[in-house]
């Protein structure tokens, strides 16, 4: 090491986040007592424009060579604050940053115990800033193309925006045809629009686009790789004999859907038990046939039971499922017209009518003559051939028998039994809800944890159509950012090894899963091929002199921040 | 006989992918638990050497937490089952030489399990303050 | 008053959750009563929401609540409104606002140890000259017989069945006599809670003190409060339907006899919605050779309650006319059913009374598992 | 094929070094890895090519002052090489296996000659014995007919070997069985069948003695070494390392002599462990006084976790340590518990991959879910 380091420290308010459980300037004072800070300050918002302004400033005029911030997770901002430190004259990769907002206030109540643990974990960020080395950003070259693992309207939609882009789109789809679930449907909210009038074109324009292969009775098998070149492996059923083929692509979307809330999980409904008794997917089915009758007669009283299996702390389903309202707004509608004599009745706990022309529909369904009676139905059962629906109208603060010859379940939407497994084969963390997690709710919403995979459509959350297929289309887009720039950055902080200190046992050359460091026949000594590189550690752990160690994560680096944890 | 005062210290060696998300979710929860844990964050719990596991100890630290990614779930494909090996190494060559090999603890926390993540900081903090201050912090001579 | 509410729900150990409610009224809708009472659960945990519960003095319909728990089944927020009510019961039983008939159980639980107004000294009278030992002399398996059936002569009927089966199954049991007391389960849910912790702290370590590692009931509704209150963590607590249904699995009670009859079944609440026990008492009914069983429209989950708990024992609630277990002796009688079997001395009772009150007797007798299971040895 | 060495004049060392000539002079190997002795009497290993030079040779030299795998390695580690032969004890072959995982050696081209063990003295007792007028193998050789091994009156065996439970030649290309032969007739061998064809040896039956004497070596070194690892084991439990290890000077000796530790740089001699000037003082305010030098006891932690796994008990750590400690004491009787645990018996078998660098998905599968 040249000239002592020269270290600038930021520690973060995050507006009340930070501030109001850590007290930052005391961090401050203390983070200019340790080795090689010149500078210490604290501001509202690092990540704002005026606090990336300081990094950028001092950067400049105290020439630092070292950028410390305290703020949030480095999961985060890091790339942030790196793009500051640059901006400022400091080598991106000499950052480090202290997670005093996850990791601190937001877990730990007490002032002084939050502060205490704040300054430890400055210190241990500011003793491994102290040692990091400069590094280069690097780049790999990306495969053209994208797997899309489901055949529905999202994963049309997606794989058609990639392919329109110029490039190879592959569709797997695990039942025999195109369409998904739309395809079960007869029209659409809030226009009434027959599905059978746009679906049937979607999946023509799929068929017959030239970038577009389709694996029907497919599934994925295996995935390797990382962003820009994977290695999918997808597996065919065709007849009974299994067939894999190989496909190579620098991204891939999920767009695997969700299940129907089975209602027999909901007892009191009688779903299963009276035939009266049916799904909204099975009244579509019905709406389209034009077959609304019940044992031969023509029902007198319809009845639209809502959120069943939504908004269910006892299911474990606590979410909405967003699109039963405009459902049953529609079915009832459609109940309307076909059978004007007949009465039909909306119980509900809220009617959710958002987004565009949502409530105009709401106020079209009433005006038809649909009756809204607010109160969540507790039971259905048998009087004579009808069905009674027992329900207190919260309004009326009566409890009600109401006979009923079709009854409607308004069913939600539930992730997938399948989710386990494509979560496993693309490492997908998911939401406490079993749907497949976004990397961040509002600023991430198509990413995933994992780059280069995408999410689109109700297998993310339960959505309605124009609402999946904008996020398909934004799933597409987001994989079309690495297959258009040809490159994808990688990691900078590779392994490399010291041939010195080597003495080839290959013992890293065993342990790397992905083949990056090799025994260099005529030397003897290892050597890394940081195209293959992804940073994870195992061969510096296995190297007893450590003559391979993975940059910003070398020994030394570490045992610094031991050293200050555990003193 | 648990010293009620005493505050264990833990190091914490987390994987970048799983336990450390993991930690951060307990954050954005607002999931409490004790202070007394201190994260390292590496990419994989199959790069946590066992001689930084030795040094927090003979440092001082009374416990060390090396967090992972649930088999089958590693970034890297298997680093944590190599982790798996290590660690059971590194704990029985601590047991063998005198050292408590109880105050080493590695657990598989995914991303999604903030709550388990909090939950075991919380065991493994309880369990100190009842084992006490680990020897070493006294020990000039280790 | 929410706070209060809330606050005193957590200090009696229930569950309740008033912030979780959306007001949706699946409680009401589903209260098998709130057709035939004022009382409405819905509303008055929306009350207590926007602070705003009326003097309880003059409410007399919250002793309605046959805490049958459907409510607290159907919530989808998880929210147990019927646990409000046992908390304003206990708030009216402080200041002493209670139905004379309730009060005058209580102070027989207190004095006897039963609600029935019985001797103490009288509780194992049943039992003499049918063999059975004393749990004290050594058991596998301690049989809490309850109240109801220790002095109500019809369930003593009951008790005698029980103790002939569980003789003809080989069963090494026991049972407490004179030490046993009531177990509480309706006191709690009349919210007498300072009565309800005191027979825990007396009955809890007589029951420990067999130390068996399995006790049955006869009723649900001591087998609820002895599973889910009392805390008693070395012993298994079953249901007797549990437990025939296991013997019967395992080859330890046969039939030699039958019952060559239509039989058609009543989940009582403790044991159904409460304690989700559907399919043991079936299993039962389904091994006695000649049953043919049947079902009613109401039943498992949706089944209609007899509107004997909660207190409703000794209390007639403020509709007598339109009684529940009316309504339920008819469903039974349209499946054709002769039998309508029960599980429950309460159950018994009500639909016993219903079926003369309904006249029905000549079509339909109500009879309890364990007297079916007795008459098919 | 099992076969006999004629001895003449009731010489084995001389029909052992008529073998290895033999090995040169019908061009089985180029050259011969051996324990020779020098002019000035001391053994040392040696690389021969000319068989006449291999009248100093001595393979059966009772002394060892390191472990032969470390010679033999670069001797063998890469092509270019020679054809060689090397001979080795059986904890220098089992460390050579080792260093073979660690590719720090190669059997390619080896002809390894594992030799029965009868037990050997460390470097200055051998050359105290010579100095006082030499070193009796008489007693040694007899003894090796009938198990009695006992050292030469006023001396010990290295402690290595007092505790050593696999003294014999168990595998290896050519194996010299000395236990229960009857050096003074033959000294037999096993070789693979076109070796002995081509030294023109034929096949001889053993008289079976060896299993018997084998077993009774083993069962009186089993007891040494387990009342020895009781107590290393105690007082690592009642002093802990630091206590164990109190003494040591970080001569790093133990690692330099060490045949496993293979590295080319220690670690703990390289720039990761060079601390800055405040870094002590942080350390003492800590504790309030602080070894030195620093790390002491996280060398040896860390070398223990390095390579206690493909510890072969071999003991030249022990004799190496200038201050008497038990550093292959301590190894053996970890490396007893650790090996265990993965079933890993170093030395075994080459195929056998190191344990740190594999493992298994199912394995262990209740570590890490604990609530």
């Amino acid at each position: 090491m040249g000239s002592r380091p020269r270290i600038g420290v930021y520690i973060c308010h995050c507006g009340a986040n930070i501030a109001s459980t850590v007290d930052v300037e005391a961090v401050v004072e203390f983070a200019k007592t340790l080795p090689g800070v010149v500078v210490a300050r604290h501001y509202t918002y690092m990540c704002s424009e005026p606090g990336q302004a300081l990094i950028k400033e001092d950067g400049a005029k105290l020439s630092l060579d070292r950028v410390v911030v305290a703020s949030c997770s480095p999961r985060m901002h890091e790339p942030t604050f790196r793009a500051a430190s640059q901006e400022g004259g400091v080598n991106p990769y000499q950052f480090e940053m202290a997670n005093i907002r996850e990791q601190c206030s937001w877990v730990h109540h007490d002032p002084d115990e939050a502060t205490a643990k704040a300054k430890i974990l400055v210190a241990a960020a500011v003793a491994k800033a102290y040692r990091l080395e400069p590094l280069e950003d690097r780049e790999v070259g990306v495969t053209p193309g994208a797997v899309v693992i489901g055949g529905g309207v999202a994963g049309m939609v997606a794989a058609l925006d990639v392919a329109d882009a110029g490039f190879p789109a592959y569709i797997v789809e695990k039942s025999d045809r195109l369409g998904g679930r739309v395809a079960d449907l007869n029209r659409t909210f809030p226009d009434l629009e027959p599905v059978a009038e746009w679906l049937p074109g979607l999946v023509e324009r799929i068929q017959s686009h030239p970038n577009i292969t389709v694996f029907l009775n497919a599934q994925v098998a295996q995935v390797e790789g990382y962003v820009g070149n994977f290695e999918v492996t997808v597996v065919e059923n065709g007849g009974g004999e299994e067939q894999g083929s190989k496909l190579q692509v620098g991204a891939i979307i999920v767009a695997t859907g969700y299940k129907v809330f089975d209602p027999q999980r909901k007892p009191e409904f009688g779903y299963g038990v009276y035939p009266q008794v049916i799904t909204t997917l099975e009244m579509e089915r019905r709406l389209a046939e034009g077959d609304l009758s019940v044992n031969g007669k023509t029902p007198e009283h319809v009845v639209f039971i809502k959120c069943v299996g939504s908004r269910d702390k006892q299911l474990g389903n606590p979410y909405c499922s967003r699109v039963c309202c405009m459902i049953s707004a529609k079915q009832a509608q459609l109940v309307r017209q076909a059978l004007p004599d007949a009465r039909v009745t909306v119980f509900y706990m809220d009617v959710r009518a958002f987004g565009k022309r949502g409530e105009e529909f709401y106020d079209e369904a009433r005006r038809a003559g649909v009756r809204y009676r607010r109160g969540n139905v507790s039971e259905v059962y048998r009087r004579g051939d009808r069905v009674v629906v027992r329900v207190e109208d919260t309004f009326l603060q009566r409890t009600l028998e109401v006979e009923a010859d079709l009854v409607v379940l308004a069913v939600g939407m539930e992730a997938r039994d399948d989710a386990d497994e494509v979560a496993a084969l693309l490492k997908l963390p998911r939401s406490a809800d079993g749907f497949f997690l976004e990397a961040h709710p509002k600023l991430r919403p198509v990413d995933t944890a994992m780059d280069g995979v995408f999410l689109a459509g109700c297998c993310q959350a339960p959505k309605d159509i124009p609402d999946t297929v904008a996020q398909a289309r934004a799933a597409a887009a987001s994989a079309l950012i690495p297959l258009l720039r040809g490159t994808v950055p990688v990691i900078s902080e590779t392994a490399e090894v010291d041939p010195e200190l080597c003495a080839g046992c290959g013992m890293c050359v065993e342990v790397c899963p992905f083949g990056a460091p090799a025994l260099d026949p005529l030397w003897g000594v290892s050597r890394v091929n940081a195209v293959l590189c992804k940073g994870c550690g195992a061969c510096a752990v296995t190297c007893p002199s450590k003559a391979i160690q993975v940059r910003h994560f070398r020994p030394d680096q570490i045992l610094a921040q031991v050293d200050v944890l555990a003193g | 006989m648990s010293d009620t005062d005493f505050e264990p210290k833990i190091v914490a060696f987390l994987c970048n992918w799983c336990t450390y998300t993991g930690a951060d979710l307990a954050g954005t929860s607002r999931i409490q638990y004790p202070p007394n844990v201190r994260i390292i964050r590496l990419m994989c719990s199959g790069s946590v050497d066992p001689t930084y596991v030795l040094k927090a100890l003979l440092d001082g630290a009374d416990g060390v937490l090396i967090g992972g990614c649930h088999p089958g779930d590693c970034h890297y494909q298997s680093g944590n089952y190599k982790a798996r090996r290590r660690v059971i190494a590194l704990k029985e060559i601590l047991k063998q030489a005198g050292m408590e090999e109880d105050r080493v603890w590695l657990r598989w926390i995914s991303a999604s399990e903030g709550q388990r993540f909090a939950e075991t900081v919380a065991k493994m903090t309880e369990f100190l303050k009842e084992k006490g201050p680990s020897p070493m912090r006294q020990k000039w001579a280790v | 008053m929410q706070a209060d509410i809330q606050e005193l729900a957590r200090e009696l150990g229930l569950g309740l959750d008033i912030l979780g409610c959306i007001q949706c009224g699946k409680c009401t809708g589903g209260c098998p009563i709130s057709i035939t009472t004022a009382l409405n659960v819905r509303f008055l945990v929306y009350e207590a929401l926007v602070d705003a519960l009326p003097d309880l003095g003059e409410m007399e319909e919250l002793w309605d609540c046959t805490c049958c728990f459907t409510c607290v089944e159907r919530c989808p927020k998880d929210v147990r409104p019927a646990e409000l009510i046992i908390s304003l019961r206990s708030q009216l039983v402080e200041s002493g606002k209670i139905p004379g008939t309730i009060g005058d159980a209580l102070m027989s639980i207190f004095r006897q140890g039963n609600p029935l107004g019985f001797a103490r000294e009288d509780r194992a009278a049943w039992a003499e000259g049918l063999g059975i030992k004393s749990a004290r002399d050594g058991c596998e398996v301690l049989w809490f017989v309850g109240c109801v059936p220790s002095y109500d002569m019809r369930s003593q009927a009951v008790a005698r069945a029980a103790a002939k089966v569980f003789q003809a199954a080989g069963v090494d049991f026991g049972i407490l006599g004179t030490e046993e007391t009531c177990c509480g389960n309706e006191v709690r849910r009349v919210g007498e809670m300072g009565l309800f912790e005191m027979l825990v702290e007396e009955g809890k370590p007589v029951l420990e003190s067999v130390g068996v590692p399995t006790m049955i009931t006869t009723s649900p509704h001591c087998f609820n409060t002895f599973k889910h209150e009392y805390g008693l963590e070395e012993t298994e607590v079953l249901h007797y339907t549990q437990f025939l249904a296991r013997l019967i699995q395992e080859g330890k009670l046969s039939f030699s006899g039958k019952v060559a009859k239509r039989v058609t079944y009543h989940d009582p609440c403790f044991l159904g919605k409460q304690n989700h026990i559907y399919d043991e008492p079936r299993s039962i009914l389904q091994a006695i050779p000649g049953v043919e069983f049947v079902e009613m429209d109401r039943v498992r989950e949706r089944s209609l309650c007899c509107e004997g708990g909660g207190g409703r024992m000794w209390f007639e609630g403020t509709n007598t006319e339109e009684r529940l277990a009316f309504q339920r002796v008819h469903e039974a009688a349209e499946t054709g059913a002769e039998i309508l079997a029960v599980a429950c001395p309460f159950c018994m009772s009500m639909l016993e009374d219903a079926v003369k009150v309904q006249g029905l007797e000549d079509r339909l007798k109500v009879m309890d598992i364990l007297e079916l299971v007795a008459e098919a040895l | 094929m099992q076969a006999q060495i004629p001895v003449e004049d009731g010489n084995a060392v001389a029909a052992l070094r008529g073998f290895l000539k033999g090995l040169l002079e019908t061009g089985v190997v180029e050259a011969v890895v051996v324990p020779m002795e020098t002019p000035a009497g001391a053994v040392t290993p040696a690389l021969v090519a000319d068989p006449a030079l291999l009248d100093a040779a001595d393979p059966l030299a009772p002394v060892m002052g390191l472990n032969m795998a470390r010679v033999v390695g670069p001797v063998t580690i890469r092509e270019p090489r020679g054809k060689v032969a090397a001979v080795l004890r059986p904890c220098e072959y089992r460390a050579l296996i080792e260093l073979v995982k660690l590719q720090q050696a190669s059997l390619d081209d080896l002809v390894t000659v594992v030799v029965d063990c009868l037990g050997t003295y460390t470097v200055p007792d051998y050359e105290a014995m010579r100095a006082k007028g030499g070193v009796s193998r008489g007693g040694l050789f007899a003894a090796a007919r009938t198990g009695e091994l006992a050292p030469q009156e006023g001396y010990t065996f290295r402690d290595a070997c007092q505790m050593c439970e696999r003294p014999h030649a168990e595998r290896g290309d050519v194996q010299v069985w000395l236990f229960g032969a009857d050096l003074s007739a033959g000294v037999p061998i096993s070789l693979p069948d076109d070796l002995g064809e081509r030294l023109g040896l034929s096949p001889v039956e053993a008289d079976g003695r060896r299993a018997e004497v084998i077993e009774k070596i083993v069962a009186a070194r089993i007891k040494v070494r387990d009342e020895w690892f009781a107590e290393i084991r105690g007082r690592l439990q009642e002093e802990g390392v630091e206590g164990v290890f109190a003494a040591c000077i970080r001569c790093h000796n133990c690692m330099t002599n060490c045949p496993i530790c293979y590295c080319k740089t220690c670690l703990f001699k390289s720039p990761i462990f060079e601390h800055e000037p405040i870094q002590y003082m942080n350390w003492v305010r800590r504790k309030g006084a602080y070894r030195l030098p620093a790390d002491t006891m996280l060398f040896h932690l860390t070398r223990l976790n390095h390579m206690v796994l493909s510890c072969v008990g071999c003991g030249v750590c022990t004799d190496a340590c200038p201050a008497d400690l038990p550093v292959g004491r301590v190894f053996r009787a970890v490396g007893q518990e650790v090996q265990a645990v993965f079933e890993y018996v170093p030395g075994r078998d080459v195929e056998e991959p190191l344990p740190l660098v594999t493992f298994r998905e199912d394995e262990w599968s209740e570590v890490g879910e604990e609530e």
